[in-house]
């Protein structure tokens, strides 16, 4: 029986707290695991310096990840290279895996369009901030990767919250009626800001939403990656069509938490206890994989310590090129609105332009 | 379009299907979608013929979810097909207007230029069919107020074929209403196959001296017999059908200005905050030195649309027109 | 066990096509049953010369509700006299059952707004037609009551079709968060005009539907005004409360055909076979619920006819009174927008009146 | 407002909470709803401490979901409760722009009078906080061309106070925007209790003798600052703050006009289609003979609001508004 046909309110789960396997492990070469652990640490510290950043002034509003890297590199790990992936905005993790640079990643906290540029080579979306809005770019691009007859899974992140937005249902109901080659995958943190899990829905879980759909839900331990990567390759391995007419979307319910605040502008103390907290970092993804690696012989202190001096170079350098990057033009603004300029913006970017001459940057910037 | 091409005399909403019909063969990754737009041929017949001859891949009758149908639009857009989607009646496009304005209208720029939306919304539009409730609506001026959407109104069934063509072919966005009391209040010669109405351009329908009148869509007839009108009584009026109401073509509509100094605008939609506002600032802006009398607004009124039993009253009128324009001319 | 608990795949049943009971036939008593068939045959009746008064010129676009009296007036039966009834655009039959003259109901059609004027003993909403926006009306209107300790249900109809909306899930999702006195009431009458059932979503049911919002889902014969009352009445005793906390929403699927075209603008022929509809008149409520009440003597020939010649009239009384019913004054246009008139609709309305004074209804009225 | 009354010096969004927890104690149909509006007080603590107060029943946190708020919202207000809605930022309402236009707008129209919708949505607005995307918007002219909607943008604490009791008075639905630009920026005297601003009626904020200039919400700041810096040399500036956009104060717009000749509009909208087009063309309509210089717009551009790297060069700032003012005078 596929892990996609258990009952939806029966967690899927591969490794205890402590790292031991509970469940069948799935077949990633040592390199792979390793390479996840690494990602996740790299999520994790990169994370932690972006609300430094934050706090120090060089950043704007900045949405932690920090408890869901677990589930946001063991899914991404789950997809194939012509895959693609619709993130929210919080997904840094997956879309590191991906290969999105953080530098970009950086610079579209920093307030750079040039951020949401996606490289060429990266079959990602840019961010999403209104709620489960990308649900439906997912369901309609995985509708064009069939039409078009290509054989690729689109992946679509988002969280608890956004199971009560209207297009959330839209996009799974879509999805189910074209038989779409969708994962989509909700990171149940728990909280959406300030609203807890059980005020956002009187469901006894996401996964069972699916059953409105006519498709499949499955829940899994989010904070387990190797039990996010087993439920999201099946889903993927489904989206592209095993056999005969088996192609269906799939949705993913990671049950996990978001250790901080949700974002830099949020203050979680208000609404939520640090005793809740402290019990889910309990079950930290991080050091449950690394003791799983550790205790398979995959890793030791060495090879950690390897991982976190590089880990540590590669966010620093990316900081260090995200922050000498210059300043968009001004001009910039009036660009990309259209094909071909407007009469109209022409118009009005020249006018700006000739104000900038004139009065120069303190005719702008305010303090 | 070349001198040996074929003319079919068609209607309106004939000459949409003809628009749709022609680009589907052009170009396959053109998809219509919508709810009825299949098996039905859309709840005008817009659409008929097209499901039996494309299939259900390019002809796709949707479930009943206008954010759904723009939103999986969007993701198509953005793989590289042309989707072309249906909202029954504009009044219903107001689920999908977050996925229009907040992605459609924005996805080039936010990516810069990574990803884009070649998406074209069409949508019957407009009051005087004595249709139901919320099924004669006139909000143009709402997609005309987002920056990233092109906005496209025609009056008759040529440039109807020719700018549905060039709005499918748009690299951006584009908002499409029809309007749908001249759907098939009249025929005109429409080429066979291949040409373009550039989006972005007026069309002088008229040509007069003493007076401006700016219009589109399915006033142009009422606006256009006002004018003849008035001609018996010795106005001579220029009449200027926008076509595009985003963006404007403001050359046109500045340059009739300067030659009359006198001006109207008529649109369905009501006084306040509609494209009229517009014009008429346009018009101080770039010529107010020509400005010989208040530009007159012609509009329906600041009211809901009312139910059929008083819509003609709400609707421009040719009288209304008229008496509009004469007190331009008067002032 | 109630008849809400039952799987949502599992449709109730109380008469079958020949109107032998093959279900608990609800405590109704014999005058109730009588007036239930009289108002189904009232509503069909209704329909028919509406349909004609269309054809005829006299009435705007019309959607028909044949076939659908079953569902209607079955479950409007089942509310109490201080419930809620949040109607689509076709529940003329629930509308009558609840007290709304036919007189109004034609004068919408016919294009007056004062048809849409519900009177103040009928607690009715208007019309909706943007499709699932009333199931929010509906949920906010139950949350309303039960926010003033007020005892009563509400009543939401909507159709197969809308439940692809995001208003449909946004709806259920509250009521089931805040345990609104909602019954949400599915017409599912297989076409959302062209489209069928199947492709508007790809679940089994869309009674299962309910299992995403953590509440009840019961499938229902729409056909079989019986056991529509039976389910909607168990659902209006559970949206009032029956016990300490156990106040919750339901939704019921009625499965049932409209017999007709979607409304007199659409021809039905052109997207389904006339082979399903006669299959489906077979079910017809109408002569099934006749033969049960003839079957065990409530019903013979003498009372069928007096109750045909009496909604004979009753319609005809009412299209005579419509029709003689002046058009509304045009200055009606400008009232009722705010509760006071704004300076600029003041403005608006007497240059109307100034200009309608001068050229007169011909300046307006097209031909 | 009585003599006797005690003020408290609040900032802007501290009056907002002041306007909810009065009309809360004064009338139990009052309750507010919305994401975060609870227990967090919301995300700019407009709501704090009233779910403390009131508890769970008057103060909702509810599902993510904007119809879902406005349209219950409209149900309950039907049903004789005043609901405040909070929309968590303006950019987040078009999920509910069906709700608020088809429905909330036209419930009293539709049905007579018979059901009526108090309804007040209100919502953090405008830009220039360095905030995410999409949290920038200024789109007050959507609500504004839809009849049946009043639409309020204080920018006082005295104000927004005293116009938030008259929304939640009001027996119509008022769309409220909160220019969150200068939620804190300022402080100033707002008395305790109960007092109403009207709807509908602009404040002169300045007296000027060469030209008025109009504007509203946060906006006002750089334009009294420009104003005093025109002052300086010798320009007499008169500033119009509109308070409510729709329905307008003509009266007052009209007025100062009259006496100036000259006038510029200032707002963070997108010119095309924005208020600025409404006031200029009220303008000549009603004031064209005294008009002496085309009506300045100094708006935000009609491009995507950028992210904040770019910001302050999207926004109208004081060097944009004078050398616009100075257009207009010296025109
Ligand atoms: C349509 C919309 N409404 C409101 C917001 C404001 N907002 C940003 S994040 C958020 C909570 C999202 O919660 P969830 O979906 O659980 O994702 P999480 O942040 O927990 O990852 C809200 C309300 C928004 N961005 N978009
Ligand atoms: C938001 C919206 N979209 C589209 C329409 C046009 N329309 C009217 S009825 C209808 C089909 C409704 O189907 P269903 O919900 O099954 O109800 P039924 O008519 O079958 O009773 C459509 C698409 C509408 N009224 N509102
Ligand atoms: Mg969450
Ligand atoms: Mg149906």
């Amino acid at each position: 029986m596929s892990v996609l046909q258990r009952d939806p309110q029966d967690m899927l789960r591969v490794l205890d707290e402590g790292g031991e396997p509970v469940g069948e492990v799935p077949d990633l070469s040592d390199d792979e695991l390793v390479t996840m652990y690494r990602e996740m640490y790299l999520a994790r510290h990169f994370d932690t310096r972006a609300v430094s950043l934050q706090r120090q002034g060089r950043m704007g509003t900045y949405p932690p990840l920090s408890g869901q890297e677990g589930a946001q590199v063991g899914s991404a790990f789950a997809l194939d290279e012509e895959d693609w992936l619709f993130p929210s905005y919080r997904e840094h993790g997956a879309a590191l895996h991906r290969g999105l640079p953080l530098k970009r990643t950086l610079l579209y906290w920093m307030g750079h369009e040039k951020g949401n540029r996606i490289p060429e080579d990266v079959n990602m979306f840019p961010v999403a901030v209104p709620i489960a809005t990308q649900v439906l770019h997912a369901t309609g691009a995985a509708w064009a990767k069939k039409l078009q007859g290509e054989d690729a899974a689109v992946m679509c992140y988002f969280g608890d919250g956004a199971t009560s937005e209207g297009d959330f249902h839209e996009g799974l109901n879509f999805a189910g009626v074209f038989d779409t080659p969708n994962v989509f995958f909700c990171n149940n943190n728990q909280w959406a800001i300030s609203v807890p899990r059980e005020r956002q829905t009187a469901s006894a879980t996401i996964a069972q939403k699916a059953t409105a759909y006519g498709f499949e839900g499955v829940q899994v331990d989010g904070m387990d990656p190797l039990a996010v990567y087993a439920a999201t390759r099946a889903a993927v391995e489904k989206a592209k069509d095993p056999g005969e007419d088996e192609r269906r979307p799939t949705l993913i319910e990671a049950v996990q938490y978001r250790f901080g605040a949700h974002t830099t502008a949020d203050d979680p103390t208000v609404y939520r206890d640090t005793d809740e907290v402290e019990e889910w970092k309990r079950k930290d993804p991080i050091p449950r994989l690394e003791q799983f690696l550790r205790n398979t012989g995959r890793l030791d202190d060495e090879k950690v310590e390897a991982i976190e001096s590089s880990v540590k170079d590669e966010v620093a350098e990316a900081i260090e090129a995200a922050e000498s990057e210059a300043r968009p033009e001004p001009s910039e603004m009036f660009s990309n609105v259209f094909a071909e300029q407007t009469p109209e913006i022409r118009a009005q970017a020249e006018a700006f332009a000739e104000l900038h001459e004139r009065r120069g940057d303190e005719g702008f910037l305010r303090e | 379009m070349s001198q040996s091409q074929q003319t079919q005399n068609l209607t309106l909403v004939q000459a949409v299907r003809d628009g749709l019909h022609t680009e589907m063969t052009n170009d396959d990754r053109v998809v219509v979608m919508g709810e009825d737009v299949g098996k039905n041929g859309g709840v005008f017949r817009a659409t008929e013929g097209l499901w039996n001859e494309f299939g259900d891949d390019r002809v796709i009758d949707t479930p009943l979810a206008e954010s759904g149908i723009a939103g999986t639009a969007i993701g198509m857009a953005a793989m590289g097909m042309r989707p072309v989607a249906e909202m029954q009646f504009s009044g219903f496009m107001y689920p999908a207007f977050d996925q229009i304005v907040s992605h459609a209208a924005r996805l080039r720029a936010r990516s810069r230029g990574r990803f884009t939306c070649p998406l074209v919304v069409r949508a019957p539009y407009g009051g005087g069919i004595r249709a139901p409730e919320h099924h004669s609506e006139s909000k143009e001026a709402f997609y005309a107020h987002e920056a990233g959407l092109k906005v496209v109104i025609p009056s008759t069934p040529y440039d109807t074929k020719g700018l549905l063509i060039s709005a499918i072919r748009d690299p951006d966005p584009v908002i499409f209403l029809e309007p749908k009391l001249i759907y098939r209040a009249f025929r005109g010669d429409v080429p066979e196959g291949d040409y373009e109405v550039p989006i972005g351009e007026a069309a002088v329908r008229r040509e007069g001296t003493d007076v401006s009148v700016y219009t589109y869509g399915a006033m142009t007839r009422p606006t256009m017999e006002a004018a003849e009108n008035l001609e018996e009584e010795g106005v001579s009026v220029e009449v200027v059908d926008l076509r595009t109401v985003s963006p404007m073509d403001k050359e046109t509509i500045v340059k009739s200005f300067e030659k009359t100094g006198r001006a109207a605008v008529v649109h369905e939609a009501p006084k306040t905050g509609g494209l009229g506002a517009e014009i008429t600032a346009t018009l101080q802006e770039r010529a107010l030195l020509h400005q010989e009398a208040p530009v007159e607004r012609i509009a329906g009124y600041d009211v809901p649309y009312p139910l059929y039993a008083l819509e003609d009253y709400y609707l421009p009128s040719v009288a209304r027109v008229e008496e509009g324009i004469r007190n331009a001319v008067e002032f």
